[in-house]
């Protein structure tokens, strides 16, 4: 099959959806022609689809999530682009309190199809305030759907499911991503929410890993199997709203131990849900200890030693998975 | 002050004003037997505004509300058997008892729902704005909000971007004087919040807001330039609520002769002076008067009538 | 020792440090003469130290928080209040992106010595953009202290705690807990953060509850002893961020059994954070799985009966707990 | 054109210009050698706007900063070598390596520190205002910002609050044209920033942006008036960066001409004449350049030389 990258899985969702349905359309701040977004994600877009549905906003995050608010529940399906995952904490009140909760207190008189993409995760030592991993907040606010695709493929399939479902959704991206290649099909598909994917199957311990840590868990699984021969499966959510919780509790039935990799900080993160829901539902199975493997709880620092220090790597996985098995 | 509006029109808006007042009179009645769960804030005294905003509107234009949304609801066309429901706690309500009075809602009219987060319906009203330039219809969309939400970064955010994109957004800033309990001049250095409108490079307009008609004029100019493609207008109503800003709130930070200028100048009052200027008989006026009392009582009769909803019913509607 | 309410506690507690420290005021929407406080904590506060200290803000949720963290780097000690904790959504940049991280990021150059009052909590049928419990999100915020008075006692010596430290502090007050009485010394005192109290002692079943969860769970309790003779420990951390973990565990030792009872949603809530310290750090001491009593994953309803249904209750805990012992 | 200042002070800025430019270009090529990590956001063009203003305060007086902040930073009077050292991870930095390009900050001259989300310095330079009000100290602040910040609502709340609170803030928006890719007139309908001082009720000033003494004697205006108890002042400096947004864009979004327009303007160039006009002789003027050439090798020199923070460095300074 053809590889592209991540990055161009998502600009192909994003073109087959606007041609397949004229009510979705494009906005956020330097998406258009001028820059094709921060990431590149909507490069050219605007040339094919004009400026009306690549719509270049001001800097005015609140009001880009508010504005596809109102849009969505009049009938479009907008895609909204916050630049960096951390200013998402300027439009929280647009995606919690209002996205999120449209339809419920409106007692389903509305419905709100919208797509907030945003990329998360450090590693390129652009500090704290462009540089954080915030899902768990999001996970944490009913009526939302939270999306975490880790691979082109899942990137492309969750987008399009994203955008063709009636409700808001935050697609969570990761800038390291970007750049990665994988398999993806010629042909229209989609990848459905609430669905884990065992990314590597094993038989000792199960790792639980999102984003680009489903890539580091995948190098500390092949590493562990040289070394120790310890056998890794590795089990990757796909969306955290909904969580797949049999699929993650199926694997812990068959393995009996659970690292949880995370690059949030530790406290209160996605790794503590999951943890929970394996304490809450498959205490009987574990014949250890859950183990999260997480950002320390600090800010991102800039200097690369200091950032290299608190991002979860190969090697704290491969430990975390020792002290498990 | 001449009018070229036919009677029945006029007949109409003072109807839609009644009906708010008495809704709202009666709602206050309610609350005081602890019939309303919750809180209230009621419309009284603003009636001109939602009343002259909405005249100018066709039905599927669309509208945004606030906290103090009844009377944006009615004068939007809602049914008042259902809002008086959903106010109530009851099934039968707009939101099936889910909202309640601070997220009353009909999209079936275009009444695109209360938020209660003040200067939160700003950018969603921009959203409706956008999302009729992109369907390509003629609607428009009228916001409403107080001009204590004139201080929110919302209200700024928003206008540049309807006035950047030429959105069709009315937008309404029912000044009241007060954000709860404080006064417009502790939280804000200027005297017009329509002065606003420079800072985005869109007409700004102050009205009287307690004179239906003259709201009415200035909303119809803002509604054709926003029909028209020419981009949004900034109106500010000056007006008063006639009680406090919610129902427990006996609003004492207010001074007694500042009260009772207002109340002289209550705009049903007027409006009815002005309709019989205007040759509407007295006795068109009373038949009207006891029409609405009648909506009235049925509303609350229809509410209270109406079963709660079952306790299980929270956990729906969470998704589409 | 006299009784009075929670309050009349915290405002005391701001009396007395206003009096101690010229460096703290006081600021928010409506907090001052004409209105004192939506909850009435601030009467009176105005009118004794004057509007200067006591400060009347516009509704401009970002900028209260912002002008307190600029305040705060500069010598001051400022003591916000953001009206309802839903709106904290409007000050999440603020809060989170700059409060918290302005020691950090500056490496230590500054401090940033504030408190964010603010009321979480449903109850009172006002609906979902005003009863939600929302302290998830800020224990995922590192550089945050985070605390959650549930009685009068720990409401005064928290906030004093809170305004004599050097940190950015979320203080969660429940609207429901205002009105209740309990003791307060007359003297001066503080309550540490980090020392969780155990409200009621016992052996068969530990039960962690926050805010006016305390008080349902400390009901419960008593129900259950009568009942069926179950023994339960009621331990409230008082403050999540820092969370005594080690107090948590212990109980957990003594008992073998965690009931966790919040009143925020389900998913990714504070009861997920608890659950999860238990799964990884004492696990071997669990005779039966972690139990979460908290709401449902939805907004909050209106109409009194479906309120009340996702609330969780006296007869939530009785049941969860009887599901463990 | 003429001026009051003394010779030395009109060296002095000339100086800091240089500082700023020097210190942008040699980053620029550290930058090209893989020596920055992260990015970098270039104030070489605005050297006016930063010394212009930061001329016009005294040493305890606060500012804060943006992403764009090197400049802000040394007009301040910031070490150059820390603030190197920061820029390229260095433990000897201003924030140790935590903070970077970013978030650079010197509290002991009253550099509050940048910020990295648009606009959010906004409400802390308020807050410092407020500070110094209730500390009755006069003090006053300086707070930088885009015109693409104007557009946020942090904005809005922070001008109005600054402004009935009577707050000793300058407010000045550095109009560079563009935010990012995104030229001025796409983001908003009016061609002065200026302009929006109207909604708060206090001055608005447009300037040269290019001339630092014009800056330099608005912002002693502004200051005066700071100082004085009077309230905040918007001070919108018309400028132009030579290059990028940050170190990776090319801005090709930028017409040619345009381009070489503004480089024309190059407000180092402009001010060099002018000294010469001034009297201040061209061996002076040399000899300053040639002692900001050595404190930039110098700068560099101690950031290449100092070592990089220890790992776990990382975890520590989260709290007080
Ligand atoms: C963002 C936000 N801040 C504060 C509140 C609490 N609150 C509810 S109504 C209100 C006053 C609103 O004043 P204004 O916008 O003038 O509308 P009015 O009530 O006068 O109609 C406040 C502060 C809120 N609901 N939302
Ligand atoms: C709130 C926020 N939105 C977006 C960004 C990404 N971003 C960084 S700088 C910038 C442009 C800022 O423009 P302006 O305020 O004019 O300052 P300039 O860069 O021109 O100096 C943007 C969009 C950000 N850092 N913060
Ligand atoms: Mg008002
Ligand atoms: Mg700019």
């Amino acid at each position: 099959m053809r590889k592209i990258t991540y990055r161009d899985a998502l600009r192909e969702a994003l073109i087959e959806e606007m041609h397949r349905d004229a009510s979705v359309f494009l906005l956020g701040e330097d998406i258009g022609k001028y820059w094709g977004g921060a990431f590149k994600v909507t490069d050219g877009l605007a040339q094919e689809f004009g400026e009306e549905r690549v719509r270049d906003t001001p800097i005015s995050e609140s009001a880009i999530v508010g504005t596809a608010v109102g849009a969505a529940i009049t009938g479009m399906r907008p895609v909204a682009e916050i630049m960096f995952g951390d200013l998402t904490a300027l439009a929280m009140d647009q995606i919690a309190n209002q996205a999120a909760k449209i339809r419920y207190m409106f007692g389903a008189q509305a419905k709100c199809p919208m797509v907030v993409r945003t990329p998360f995760g450090a590693g390129v030592n652009i500090a704290s305030h462009h540089s954080q991993s915030l899902e768990a907040w999001f996970m944490h606010v009913p009526g939302l759907y939270v999306a975490v695709p880790s691979t082109p493929f899942d990137a492309k399939g969750l987008l399009k499911t994203a955008i063709r479902g009636d409700n808001p959704v935050l697609l969570c991206e990761h800038k390291l991503l970007y750049p990665l290649e994988g398999e993806v099909p010629q042909d229209d598909y989609t990848v459905p929410f609430g669905v884990a994917d065992v990314k590597r199957e094993g038989s000792d311990v199960t790792v639980v890993a999102v984003l680009f840590m489903v890539h580091k868990a995948l190098n500390a699984a092949k590493e562990l199997e040289k070394d120790g021969a310890i056998s890794v499966e590795v089990v990757d959510p796909r969306t955290l709203t909904p969580l797949d919780r049999r699929g993650i509790i199926k694997s812990v039935k068959k393995t009996g131990r659970i690292v949880i990799v995370t690059e949030d900080c530790r406290t209160a993160g996605v790794s503590a849900e999951i943890a929970a829901v394996v304490a809450e539902e498959a205490l009987d199975y574990l014949d250890a200890p859950v183990k999260r493997v997480a950002e320390p709880d600090t800010p991102i620092p800039f200097s690369p030693p200091l950032e290299k220090y608190v991002i979860p790597d190969e090697k704290s996985i491969i430990k975390a998975v020792k002290e498990v098995v | 002050m001449t009018t070229d509006l036919p009677k029945e029109k006029l007949v109409e808006m003072y109807q839609k004003m009644l009906q708010i007042r008495g809704f709202e009179e009666k709602l206050f009645e309610l609350y005081s037997q602890n019939l309303v769960p919750g809180t209230i804030h009621l419309y009284a005294g603003e009636e001109a505004v939602a009343v002259g905003v909405c005249s100018s509107l066709r039905k599927e234009d669309y509208i945004t509300s606030t906290h103090r949304g009844h009377g944006h609801c009615i004068a939007k066309g809602a049914d008042l058997k259902r809002t008086m429901a959903e106010i109530l706690g009851k099934k039968t309500g707009y939101c099936k008892g889910k909202g309640g009075s601070m997220h009353i809602a009909d999209f079936s009219i275009g009444m695109l729902g209360a938020t209660a987060v003040v200067g939160a319906g700003l950018p969603i009203a921009v959203g409706a704005g956008l999302s009729v330039k992109l369907r390509k219809t003629d609607q428009i969309v009228a916001c409403f909000f107080g001009e204590g939400a004139s201080n929110q970064g919302t209200f700024h955010e928003s206008l540049n971007m309807a006035s950047i994109w030429k959105l069709p957004v009315v937008f309404v800033c029912e000044n009241n004087l007060y954000a709860m309990g404080t006064r417009q001049s502790i939280a804000m250095n200027i005297e017009n919040i329509a002065d606003r409108a420079v800072a985005y490079g869109i007409p700004g307009v102050s009205v009287d807001g307690n004179d239906v008609l003259a709201v009415y004029e200035t909303a119809c100019k803002a509604s054709e330039r926003a029909r028209g493609g020419e981009g949004p207008t900034l109106i500010e109503c000056k007006t008063y609520r006639h009680r406090g800003h919610s129902r427990v709130d006996p609003a004492r930070y207010r001074p007694k002769d500042e009260v009772a200028e207002w109340l002289s100048k209550d705009p049903i009052k007027r409006f009815r002076d002005k309709l019989l200027r205007f040759g509407v008989v007295e006795g068109e006026i009373q038949a009207v008067e006891k029409e609405v009392s009648l909506q009235i009582e049925e509303a609350v009769r229809f509410a209270m009538e109406s079963p709660y909803p079952q306790p299980e019913e929270a956990l729906e509607d969470v998704y589409a």
